[in-house]
């Protein structure tokens, strides 16, 4: 009960760093509306009205709070340049986004995982090696070199010629698996270095216990070992990888795939909104990723009670 | 579409991309005819063309009957209602109304009896404007507190489309997403990567006529246009207009037949052309499309800031006349041959000024010195002011950070280098947004800045105000070009009406300008369109704006067309 | 006279001290044997040399000059071709491996630095059984920093800083001290409840003293290996923000190279892009193997497994 | 009661380490009677633990060559058995109790459910059955409460706790062998007391043989019934625990002795320990390891390696593998 209430407190001080350090830099530093707004010719008493629209105006600390009481209602205001209602926006972007960077993500860790096993099972063997080797190999490739080499060799006449170079005009499985195939393979050749790598260290470093060599002794298989002690021991930090890589992977990883192939998901939106200053979608953003974050520490939190006795 | 519209609020309608929409979303008074080139006015809502008054400031419009807005829930029931007088005297105001955060209220700035005080009483729409009325169901009454030539021009932007109050209360803000208009088309879907229209089955019928559209039969046959004679527009049920910023992408979208019209990128103009002069298609496309290379109605030019004493005007004469040495040498030393071959395959057209090939009074056979590159001249010029690799000046060249304008910079830099401009001097001044950087040139902060101008009508005046000095910073003048002869002749010339004698006032208003170095200008670039053989249709991408998709038509039977 | 003893006594521990994942001779010769490893460091110079002939003026000087025709293909005078403005691509590649030194080292020596500063005094002040407010505020600052989208949080910084050419090493730098200084507030707890470090205590010596001249010389490896690693991520991070154009200001790296590219490859041009990745790639692989094997040199029990 | 219940010939152990292949075990054989406590005695790296290993088949082939005549346990000859018929007999007729009990049980399974899979593993007990026979074992090894320790987790149990569960799980099916490494080193003096008493009412109730591996020589007097003194790899004295404590053949068996301190009418006996170091098993001297540590080493125990034979002057169970044995004590008195 008491970790509980810390827990809350804890989650509280996160978001209120998160936003504030946020609001710092989009929002009192960021990119000033105003002159994407007026029109030509516009005169200073045009402009200094502009900015008295988007409360450029207002002393910090006004705006600050402002911003905190809108995310607590969840009166997330509307875009500046489009006038749509944020939450709108965000219904409209969010579950594309998803429907994008899901498969990738999902996939990109069970293949980690399977190769991460593989690799520690067989440890020391050549397909221990060659599997690392090309983990590293992968980990030395830029994203962007491997968005350009698939687009390149998939969608265009120099190379297969399969896919639709960009976009995402989705209406219907078929036309949803004709735009999701490049760049879900993109994601997943980007993360399976690091993801393989990640989880063969845990699956070695589980498989190197004390108990396993007990288990060993009496009389358990190669596969008992693996699914049962290796496994579930390794629960926790494959937990922890895959539910805090979630945010990350929906805001940055979309960032730039999305901005590369031209979807309208919230990475787009949301680098949009910085470049074009588009303050209530930032803080909207921002501010939701913030309190993703704490809601997953709690499921996390939750999921280590269930398989690790150890943490009371 | 090579870019995306935010907004497709018409007041806030200020990218030609947002404006090809609204004039298909909503009414405006007027267009061009489709086909007739110099651009001719055509009366669109509007019954007939204005009856003006003697001293050019009353004009007096009569609107169509029994047009109707679309169907939308903003409206009782939900039944659109007809489009009356009132409604334009409304939209014009909400221009000078805060709420609406107008990008065109600039257009009738102090032109219309007692709509900026209107404003200034603060915008209560149960308040008559004197200079703005709706005499009756269907007639308009604008007076203007000068001859203001260029009204009817503007009354044929998506600016001045027509919006009815109903939906400005019912949606707000959201306006922008949910267009509620008269125009031939409604809206499906939209968001920033894709807008689909279908046919507003309640757009009033008028059949389409080659003869009233000004269809040369020398130019414009073998588009197909012929078979459309009598048809009523729009002739397509549905069109879906997409937003691909990145030229390659959208070039491969186009190839993968996914468009059936498009801008062709210039990096590909090699992949497309057979020959430059005439533009003639390669023929494996010129089978399946039609080829269109036009001009865009503006042009891009680089601004010095006057107001730079490093660069523009000094108080000391003797340091004011070096700067324009200074000046004039860097123009010399611009290689515009270069530029154009190198960011515009060569098909761009250069000129001196800022009076573009597009604008009726452009002068087509103005000498050709003024733009060409002399580095030795440059040269000289630095040496007589006693310039020299020690003393000049540090460049400040500002452009927002994408990977063109970054080349474009790099391609300055070496020009000036080549002149003896020694490159450690020249520096960039990125802007990660178009925002930041318009802030900083329209506060006078960034030294020289290249700045692309679309013309709102075919009138030189809509160029030349640029440099106009009252027009200073925060004003278009973003050079802060201030000269008094150039003024003088400005005001004159801006209440005439289009004719020789206002031609020569432009022209001479040129020779001052490019006489004071102020801006290195400037090119307009070549637009080449193409789109598929199985349409009906002869795009435009200047004047007339989106107005063509209502007369886009298929050559088959098929439905839809992507853009 | 006394504390004088006790003093040698505690350096004695110091020195005697055989924990593993201390920098000590055995990590040379253990680096030595990883093949990998070498063909790492080996790839790594070659590099570092490449970026100091561009430092000094031998190579890459015409990386601006545009004296080639638009795409001209490789040739003896331009050997990987030129770009669009017909600068020649093997020589902006060849510069653009000093921009490449020049941010990673700048980024992963700050960051790695910030991180041990931080984390150490977080370690050192989590002061069981009591948490110090020392220890909450950087626990605090790193959990609020990771949980801010890194693209975003990244072009905000690059934002807020407007064309200062350093916006985006003091973006990078911001998030990437994070991890190091997790690992080393870990390390150093470890390290000070032993004995050399209680020993050195109750002669009473001040903390700073021992924090720095006896704790952090323990946490070594751990900041060999994230400096290194941080360098790859400086690079990789840059690629992205000259994509998203909040790059690099006024230089070439291959970065803008591969940005450029993006227009150029679907057009047929693909000698920007070889080239850019090419040297991209292979750096990045460098660091890997030998931030790998440095790894495996500090830390012989996880090698053994 | 007579019966061999395990008998080694020949086992070596061949590994890959840092410094090379080195042979950490070197051709042993000794054999092991039902019911009898062997204790395998010998400095840390002499291969005691290895031996243990390689027994059990628990090294694996990327790690090391295990090599043996026969390896008999009853009439299954080991040696010959593929890695899946060894899992047969691993936990079940041989089974091994390990050093540390704190990292020896799965952190997060249960007592309960880690004792009852190997019950189910090798009795084919379902989970009724091998819940209700864990239980009765807990309580044969002398638990009292054994329904909380069936649920509670090793972490929140006590060492000396965690190493009866562990003997019990490996006592479970009743081995012909129980192989003890080091089981008491790692706990205090009265558990490690108590542990060592288990072992031995083990041995009486069911007959197991045990081999003890420790480095303890207090230990083996207190339980064992012979010993093995191990030295790099190589027995160098097997007896009875009497003959050889009462009279040590080989001079590093006496060096070991020496070295463990013992209070007698004379009081309290300077402890006097072995010079020199144990040599790295890559690089091992000629003939004799010991011969750099021996006082009495000459030239012929520099290049000869010593056989193992009967010590003369003691009783005939008592072997040793010196070429200067030390004179028989009974001798001397």
């Amino acid at each position: 009960m008491r970790s509980i209430v810390q827990q809350l407190i804890h989650g509280l001080l996160l978001i209120l760093g998160v936003t504030l350090i946020s609001f710092l830099l989009m929002v009192w530093f960021g990119p000033d509306q105003t002159y994407t707004l007026i029109g030509k010719n516009a005169t200073a008493a045009q402009i200094a009205e502009v900015r008295h629209q988007l409360g450029y105006d207002q002393p910090f600390v006004r705006r600050y709070v402002d911003y905190l009481t809108g995310l607590a209602t969840l009166d997330l205001g509307a875009s500046n340049s489009s006038g749509e209602q944020v939450t709108s926006i965000l219904k409209r972007t969010l579950p594309i986004s998803l429907a994008l960077m899901l498969p990738g993500f999902i996939i990109g860790n069970l293949l980690g995982m399977a190769l991460g096993l593989l690799a520690a099972f067989r440890r020391g063997t050549w397909s221990d090696r060659l599997i690392t080797g090309l983990s590293v190999t992968g980990m030395s490739i830029s994203f962007l070199i491997i968005i350009i080499a698939l687009q390149v060799l998939l969608s265009t006449p120099y190379g297969l010629n399969l896919f639709p170079v960009r976009g995402w005009q989705v209406d219907s499985i078929s036309s949803y698996l004709t735009y999701v195939t490049v760049p879900t393979l993109s994601l997943i050749l980007v993360t399976l270095g690091y993801n393989t790598r990640f989880y063969r260290a845990i699956f070695v470093e589980e498989s190197s216990r004390e108990h396993i060599v007990t288990a060993r002794a009496f009389g358990a298989s190669p596969a008992t070992l693996m699914w049962r002690h290796v496994l579930k021991n390794s629960l926790v930090p494959i937990t922890t990888r895959f539910m805090f890589s979630i945010p990350l992977v929906v805001i940055s990883g979309s960032l730039l795939i999305e901005t590369y192939f031209g979807i309208p998901g919230i990475g787009k939106v949301s680098f949009d909104a910085i470049t074009s200053g588009d303050q209530p979608v930032l803080k909207a953003v921002v501010g939701l990723t913030a309190v993703l974050f704490v809601l997953i520490q709690f499921v996390a939190d939750f999921i280590y009670r269930a398989v690790d006795p150890r943490i009371a | 579409m090579d870019g995306a519209p935010s907004n497709l609020d018409p007041a806030r309608a200020s990218t030609i991309y947002a404006n090809f929409l609204a004039v298909n979303l909503y009414d405006t008074l007027y267009r061009y005819k489709y086909l007739a080139r110099p651009y001719e006015l055509e009366p669109n809502l509007a019954e007939s063309l204005p009856q003006i008054s003697a001293d050019g400031l009353t004009y007096t419009i009569r609107i169509k009957k029994g047009v109707y807005f679309v169907d939308d829930p903003a409206f009782p029931q939900g039944q659109g209602r007809a489009v009356n007088a009132q409604d334009f005297v409304y939209s014009l105001k909400r221009h000078f109304d805060a709420k609406t955060q107008s990008q065109g209220a600039w257009l009738w700035q102090k032109r219309i009896v007692g709509l900026d005080k209107w404003k200034e009483n603060g915008s209560n729409y149960q308040q008559e404007v004197p200079g703005l009325r709706a005499l009756d169901e269907l007639t308009i009454q604008i007076q203007l507190t000068a001859p203001y030539p260029q009204l009817i021009h503007t009354l044929t932007q998506g600016f001045s489309a027509i919006v009815p109050r109903e939906a400005v209360a019912f949606y707000g803000k959201e306006l922008a997403v949910h267009p509620v208009g008269s125009g031939p088309y409604r809206l499906l879907s939209f968001n920033n990567t894709a807008a689909v229209m279908e046919r507003n089955t309640r757009f009033r019928q008028e059949p389409f006529s080659l003869e009233s559209e000004g269809f040369n039969p020398n130019l414009q046959s073998g588009y197909g246009l012929q078979q459309l004679e009598g048809l009523v527009p729009p002739f397509m049920d549905r069109v879906e207009v997409e937003f691909i910023a990145e030229d390659a992408a959208r070039w491969n979208a186009f190839i993968a037949g996914e468009l059936d019209f498009v801008k062709v990128p210039v990096s590909q103009f090699d992949q497309v052309l057979q020959s430059r002069d005439p533009p003639t298609l390669k023929p494996s496309l010129a089978s399946d499309f039609h080829l269109q290379a036009s001009l865009e109605s503006g042009f891009v030019h680089t601004d010095f800031n006057m107001a730079d004493p490093r660069i523009g005007y000094h108080p000391d004469r003797v340091e004011n006349a070096r700067n324009k040495a200074l000046r004039c040498a860097i123009i010399k030393a611009f290689d515009w041959e270069k530029r154009n071959e190198i960011f515009y395959y060569g098909m761009g057209q250069v000129f001196a000024g800022i009076i573009p090939p597009v604008a009726p009074e452009y002068d087509p056979d103005q000498n050709k010195i003024a733009f060409a590159r002399d580095l030795d001249a440059a040269r000289l010029l630095l040496q007589n002011h006693g310039w020299s690799a020690e003393n000049l000046p540090e460049l400040e060249i500002g452009f927002t950070s994408s990977v063109t304008e970054r080349l474009m910079f790099e391609q300055f830099r070496s020009f000036l280098a080549e002149m003896g401009y020694p490159q450690d001097k020249i520096h960039p001044l990125t802007f990660a947004s178009y925002g930041d950087y318009a802030q900083a040139y329209l506060n006078r902060e960034v030294m020289l800045m290249t700045i692309g101008w679309t013309m709102d009508y075919p009138d030189a005046e809509n160029t030349i105000q640029l440099f106009y000095g009252p027009n200073a910073s925060p004003g278009s003048n973003s050079a802060n070009y201030n000269n008094e002869e150039f003024n003088r002749l400005y005001r004159a010339s801006s209440t005439m009406q289009a004719s020789a004698s206002r031609t020569k006032i432009y022209r001479e208003m040129n020779r001052i300008l490019i006489d004071d170095c102020a801006t290195i200008s400037g090119i307009s670039r070549r637009l080449i369109l193409l789109w598929n053989r199985k349409l009906a249709l002869l795009p435009d991408r200047s004047f007339l704006g989106g107005h063509f998709f209502r007369f886009a038509g298929q050559r088959e039977n098929r439905q839809g067309t992507k853009n | 006279m006394i504390i004088q003893r006790v003093l040698e006594q505690s350096v004695g521990f110091l020195r005697s001290d055989h924990e593993r994942g201390t920098v000590r001779d055995g990590t040379w010769s253990r680096l030595k044997q990883d093949r990998t490893g070498i063909i790492g460091l080996f790839i790594v110079t070659v590099f570092f040399l490449i970026s100091l002939g561009v430092l000094l003026g031998f190579l890459g000087q015409g990386w601006s000059a545009a004296d080639g025709g638009r795409w001209e293909s490789a040739s003896s005078n331009h050997w990987m071709g030129t770009n669009l403005l017909g600068q020649d691509i093997f020589q902006r590649a060849i510069f653009s491996t000093r921009t490449a030194f020049e941010i990673g080292v700048i980024v992963s020596l700050l960051s790695t630095l910030l991180g041990a500063l931080l984390g150490a005094l977080a370690g050192w002040y989590n002061g069981k059984p009591r948490k110090t407010w020392i220890d909450g505020g950087v626990l605090w600052l790193t959990g609020v920093l990771d949980s801010i989208p890194f693209y975003l949080f990244v072009a905000a910084v690059a934002y807020a800083l407007q064309g200062w050419p350093w916006a985006m090493h003091v973006a990078m730098v911001a998030t990437f001290w994070t991890a190091t200084a997790r690992l080393v507030r870990a390390e150093v707890m470890r390290i000070r409840s032993r004995e050399f470090v209680l020993s050195a205590r109750t002669i009473g010596l001040p903390a700073p003293l021992i924090l720095f001249r006896h704790v952090l010389p323990n946490t070594l490896h751990i900041l060999f290996v994230q400096a290194t690693i941080a360098f790859v991520a400086a690079i990789k991070t840059e690629v992205i923000l000259s994509f998203l154009g909040l790059g690099v200001q006024d230089s070439v790296s291959w970065g803008l190279m591969l940005a450029e590219s993006t227009q150029e490859v679907l057009a047929g041009h693909f000698n920007n892009f070889l080239a850019a990745s090419l040297m991209l790639f292979l750096l990045l692989l460098g660091f890997n193997l030998l931030a790998d094997a440095l790894q495996d040199a500090f830390d012989p029990r996880q090698a053994a497994l | 009661m007579n019966k061999t219940a395990l008998s080694v010939r020949n086992l070596s152990v061949t590994l890959q380490t840092g410094m090379g292949l080195a042979r950490v075990v070197d051709s042993i054989s000794f054999s092991l009677q039902e019911g009898e406590i062997l204790g395998l005695v010998g400095e840390s790296g002499c291969g005691k633990s290895i031996t243990a290993a390689a027994l059990m088949g628990l090294i694996p082939s990327s790690a090391g060559i295990v090599k043996s005549d026969q390896i008999m346990l009853g009439d299954k000859n080991l040696a010959r058995l593929s890695e899946a018929g060894m899992r047969r007999i691993r936990g079940n007729e041989m089974s091994m109790v390990f050093q540390d009990p704190l990292t020896a049980l799965d952190p997060v399974f249960s007592i309960g459910s880690q004792l009852s899979m190997v019950l189910r593993r090798h009795r084919g007990e379902n989970r009724r059955q091998a819940r209700r026979s864990s239980i009765e074992m807990l309580e044969r090894a002398g638990m009292a409460d054994s329904q909380r320790i069936m649920q509670s987790y090793p972490h929140q149990l006590s060492g000396g706790m965690r190493q009866r569960v562990l003997i019990a799980m490996a006592m479970a099916s009743r081995p012909r062998v129980l192989i003890a490494d080091e089981p008491s080193s790692s706990l205090d003096v009265s558990t490690q007391a108590r542990i060592l008493e288990q072992f031995g009412e083990l041995g009486q109730r069911f007959g197991t043989a045990i081999l003890l591996i420790t480095h303890d020589l207090g230990v083996v007097a207190q339980v064992c019934d012979r010993a093995l003194i191990m030295y790099c790899g190589r027995i160098v004295e097997e007896a009875p625990v009497k003959s050889l404590y009462s009279s040590p053949a080989h001079p590093y068996t006496a060096g070991l002795l020496a070295a463990v301190p013992r209070i007698n009418s004379a009081g309290v006996q300077r402890v006097r320990a072995i010079p020199g170091l144990v040599p790295h098993p890559a690089d091992l001297p000629d003939g004799c390891h010991f011969a750099g540590r021996c006082a009495s080493a000459d030239t012929q125990c520099r290049t000869l390696v010593p056989g193992i034979q009967a010590a003369d002057g003691r009783n005939s169970t008592h072997l040793q593998a010196c070429h200067h044995p030390l004179p028989s004590a009974s001798h001397e008195d």
